[in-house]
């Protein structure tokens, strides 16, 4: 397998520690699962989604873990405002807040709070079961773009994170592209269910959820390869990344970086241990592999 | 039949049994393999999911105090919930234990009780009437009983009881409870030396279960209570959080 | 489990043997595999896509075999108006055939030469790989609508297969159901790529492909719950099904029956084995199951 | 480095030979583990991927005739092809055998002719010039010859060279070549009654290689040749399609 050399890193304008990111939402809430995250080894973090108003999620089941993927409603929970608190542990550190908004003046506004703390903000356009949220805004370009918009007078690095959930994800790719965005994330989850047959019921509490993990890294890999195709600004892959064969391949797609969130189930420390795998000190440079795959 | 992947694993309630005003144990028709200490992820259908432990292998017993406990201690044999799980580490037992429970905290530190040969249990509650397991336990083990208001047992908070307890003579100590309980406790065991010796089963909010989601993490180590836990060394629970505050749904801190 | 008491079953009109049809495009192309399918136990068969002219499909690799799926990208080869040769031996047959074409008038075309001998059309308005056939279609209410309705002239029944590659699946459903189809099928493969980091290029010959199989499961399950609720037409459930658990499963979300294609690799007597778990003389009625997890 | 997945494994050509005006022998960097008669996918990049024989275990032997096998002769030690499988079942060897091939036929078969200790191997092509494999198997058995032109050996097909055969010697009958040749086979097998001890590797047009396509598939009974075959029983192959007509990459058939 190619192996990266180890040289700083930044990706649309974030200094990383490496190519590495905890994705959006998994050990996210609190400023010491962060920072836990990123002395395990990740270059940089993406705090959970935070919103205008403090959220409690849906009922549960909330999550459940399939053999080769994780099927999840969490809801949005997040600590809206008072998540100011966690971020002040976190100064320094490479921290990515995500925001979410139900239309672009929530969006301005949240940032705000946020916008001497983080290093970036990452919009969450795409959380496919949060009704009024995400995926609802992420499906539609105008707002992505107005959003994207309303972020960027903040004047720092905005990340678009993107739904598969559309019928052609470079349409929104290009949206957060006019609308400023510094880069895109791709994918969230696609949305999908599972059914309890002995208790005859959807087994999540908001009956829909989001598939991530194994699963859609074909997924996630395509949406990468299209976007690298369609879009100029810098991509960042995620869905089911969990070895670094796939880091390789999801550079070779076109990302940039990549995030890495179901992985964790099976390998708390696996930031590190892809680390250990990823890099060497012989190893090539990062731009000749990101998109060495489009022919 | 198991299903596949991780989905909640159905079963039937068989039998309900009142331990307390509040407190029921439902039985089920699968017994789960898993270690004293662990929990699984308990379904109510329509409701909400939430952590319990196993009191038995086929076995959880609930407290009520909200939605999906009153839901759960309000079904009737024949019907159907969901487990996932068993989740999380367990306790690890050497020689001569000390057993302290406050309330339904007794639910996972039942079976030690009952299986292990040399074991103390403190049990404390509230009033005579909310004690739990107290039969269970007696023909297994040195039981010893505290209450709040003193109808029956020690007069007092059960880390009163630990007062007539030679702590030199336990290898291990196991600990659940709430948490002001298990602060108490945590400082007199600090105050005699035997915090190294003890564990705690701690309980924050759960939405996974499997440490992805966050909601149960705890400061300032930023452990997962579901997957590094719930059962921690004394040493450590010392320096959290616990008995300060803790994250509830939305991740806002509460006292 | 929940078990199926064996009795006759007739899905949107179509009697079939059993509730486990084999997939489109999956052996399909000659008679002697499709009844080799139906000797082991398929209820019925689902021929390859068969369009308005010859078709040689796309250069390899076609497919590679996933741990949890498969992708493919055939390019639908098909051979055409010649395929009523290999009909004609299965006279009497439960056959549906496939067909595609890049407007109404070759659908109509195309089911013409086979309007005698089908027991029923399905459309492949989904197909994410072939440029101008499938998915252009299918993601286009309009069109689905019209190639419906084209196809309905020949009095036969009428599935229509849908792609899950759109922001509302219900949305080309309700326009099938419009158009007069008989039943909608849910899903066609999902669009994704793999790259091989090895020779640093996708591995597909086009490129981009379709993901089915295990991978699909829980997205096919959210796809015919959604159409359940949304349109009244019966549902037949197809991706990654492979045991009797999954049929079950895709019944409680609506469907009346199921399609079985990937699961073919790891076992190609699946439709036998299947069988003998999904059914039992003291079973329930399938009435029973179908939809039962709406809650 | 074993890519997860299904997906063609990455090799890097080592060394390429040229065994005759139009077949070239490639070898590569890895060595596969495959029962002889199994096949592989290979990936001629930006071109095309099609089956072909291990002729040994780090390299194919490939005659060119089209695309994909022109890019594949014409590539150069350094360069890169992808290899899926090996897929399909393989030949049974039993005792005394005889191995009959026809042109690139023979590759499939080689390694029956190296490793096993009692074959006699009868070798066809269309001239002196395109017999392949003749050196290295006849240092290893019995070897005999047969060209259409007379250029070299008996003067005419291979199947002409079972008239000096006695069937009754051998145990296990190996065949690879051209429809046409295969059939010829056929028939003399069946008119000695040897049709019971023979095996046929078949090849039909492949996209899949794994059975789900349908692009090899055999009439009358719908079997597949890359996952029931390559190697079927001459007694099914004689009641098959075989030598009368083939179908192409549409499904169309051809002659
Ligand atoms: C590892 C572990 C083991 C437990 N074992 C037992 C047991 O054996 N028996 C028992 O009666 N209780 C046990 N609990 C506590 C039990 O999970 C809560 O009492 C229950 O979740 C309350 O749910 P509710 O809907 O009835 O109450 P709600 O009205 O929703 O909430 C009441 C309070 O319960 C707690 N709570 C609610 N939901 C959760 C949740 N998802 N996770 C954690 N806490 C929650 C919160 O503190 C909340 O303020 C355990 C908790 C944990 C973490
Ligand atoms: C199981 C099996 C093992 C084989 N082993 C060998 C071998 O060891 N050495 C060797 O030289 N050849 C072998 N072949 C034949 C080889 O696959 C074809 O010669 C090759 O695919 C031609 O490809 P092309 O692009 O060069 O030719 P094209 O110009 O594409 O086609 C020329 C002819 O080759 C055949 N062909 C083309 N593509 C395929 C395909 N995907 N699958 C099957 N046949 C195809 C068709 O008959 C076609 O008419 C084997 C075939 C099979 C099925
Ligand atoms: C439990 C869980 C919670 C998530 N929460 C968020 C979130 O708050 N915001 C967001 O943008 N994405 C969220 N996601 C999506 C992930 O960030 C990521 O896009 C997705 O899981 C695919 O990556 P993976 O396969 O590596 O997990 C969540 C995913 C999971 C599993
Ligand atoms: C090799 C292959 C070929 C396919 N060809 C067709 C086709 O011609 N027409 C069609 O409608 N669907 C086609 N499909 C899609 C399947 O019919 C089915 O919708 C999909 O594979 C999901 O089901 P599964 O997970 O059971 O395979 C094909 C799928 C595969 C894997
Ligand atoms: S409950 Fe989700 S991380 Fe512990
Ligand atoms: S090549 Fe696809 S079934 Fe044989």
């Amino acid at each position: 397998m190619i192996r990266l050399k180890q040289e700083p890193v930044k990706i649309a304008g974030v200094p990383v520690r490496n190519h590495l990111i905890l994705a959006a939402g998994v050990l996210g809430t609190c400023a010491s699962s962060l920072s836990r995250m990123l002395r395990q080894g990740a270059g940089a973090v993406v705090t959970k989604s935070i919103g205008p108003e403090p959220r409690y999620g849906h009922a549960g089941p909330c999550v459940v873990v399939l053999e080769d993927g994780v099927l999840n409603a969490m809801g949005l929970p997040n600590p809206s405002r008072e998540f100011e608190q966690e971020l002040s542990l976190l100064e320094g550190e490479p921290v990515i807040v995500s925001i979410f908004g139900g239309n672009p003046d929530e969006f301005y506004e949240v940032a705000g709070w946020f916008a001497k703390k983080a290093q970036a903000f990452e919009l969450n356009v795409s959380c496919p079961h949060a009704s009024g949220f995400g995926a609802q805004i992420g499906t539609n370009p105008d707002m992505v773009k107005a959003c994207t918009e309303a972020v960027k007078e903040w004047k720092k690095p905005v990340w678009v994170k993107l739904t598969p959930n559309v019928t052609d994800i470079t349409a929104i790719g290009k949206a957060a592209e006019e609308g400023g965005a510094d880069a895109i994330v791709a994918i969230n989850t696609v949305r999908a269910m599972r059914i309890s047959t002995g208790l005859k019921r959807p087994v999540l509490g908001n009956v829909y959820g989001g598939l991530s993990g194994k699963a859609i890294f074909p997924i996630a890999i395509r949406s990468v390869y299209e976007l690298y195709e369609a879009c100029t600004i810098p991509i960042v892959g995620c869905g089911g990344v969990s070895s670094a064969e796939d880091v390789i391949e999801m550079m070779m797609a076109g990302a940039q970086g990549v995030e890495i969130g179901s992985a964790i189930v099976n390998d708390p420390d696996i930031f590190r241990h892809i680390s250990e795998k990823l890099y060497a000190s012989d190893g090539v440079s990062p731009k000749e592999v990101v998109g060495c795959a489009h022919v | 039949m198991p299903m596949s992947d991780g989905l909640p694993f159905p079963v039937t309630i068989t039998r309900v049994v009142q331990e307390s005003p509040n407190v029921t144990t439902i039985y089920f028709d699968h017994a789960f393999s898993s270690k004293h200490g662990q929990f699984v992820m308990v379904w109510a259908p329509g409701i909400d999911e939430i952590p319990m432990a196993l009191s038995y292998p086929d076995a959880i017993t609930v407290q009520r105090v909200g939605d999906a406990t009153t839901a759960l201690v309000t079904k009737k044999p024949g019907e159907g919930i969901g487990i996932r799980g068993p989740f999380g580490n367990g306790f690890v037992i050497r020689g001569k234990t000390l057993a302290i429970a406050g309330g339904v905290g007794a639910a996972p530190l039942l079976r030690i009780g009952l299986e292990y040969p040399d074991v103390t249990f403190l049990l404390g509650a509230r009033t005579a009437e909310e004690l739990i397991f107290y039969d269970t336990l007696s023909s297994a083990c040195d039981v010893r009983v505290a209450t709040d208001d003193g109808s029956t047992g020690y007069h007092g908070y059960v880390a009163g009881l630990l007062n007539e307890i030679n702590m030199d003579e336990y290898e291990t100590i196991v600990v659940c409870g709430p948490d002001p309980m298990m602060r108490s406790v945590l400082k007199v065991l600090e105050g005699r030396n035997a915090l190294d010796k003890s564990q705690f089963s701690m309980h924050r909010y759960m939405k996974c279960g499997v440490g992805l989601c966050g909601s149960c993490c705890v400061d300032p180590d930023g452990v997962c209570v579901c997957k590094d836990g719930p059962v921690f060394a004394g040493q450590m629970v010392i320096k959290s959080e616990l008995g300060k505050y803790h994250r509830n749904a939305a991740g806002l801190k509460e006292i």
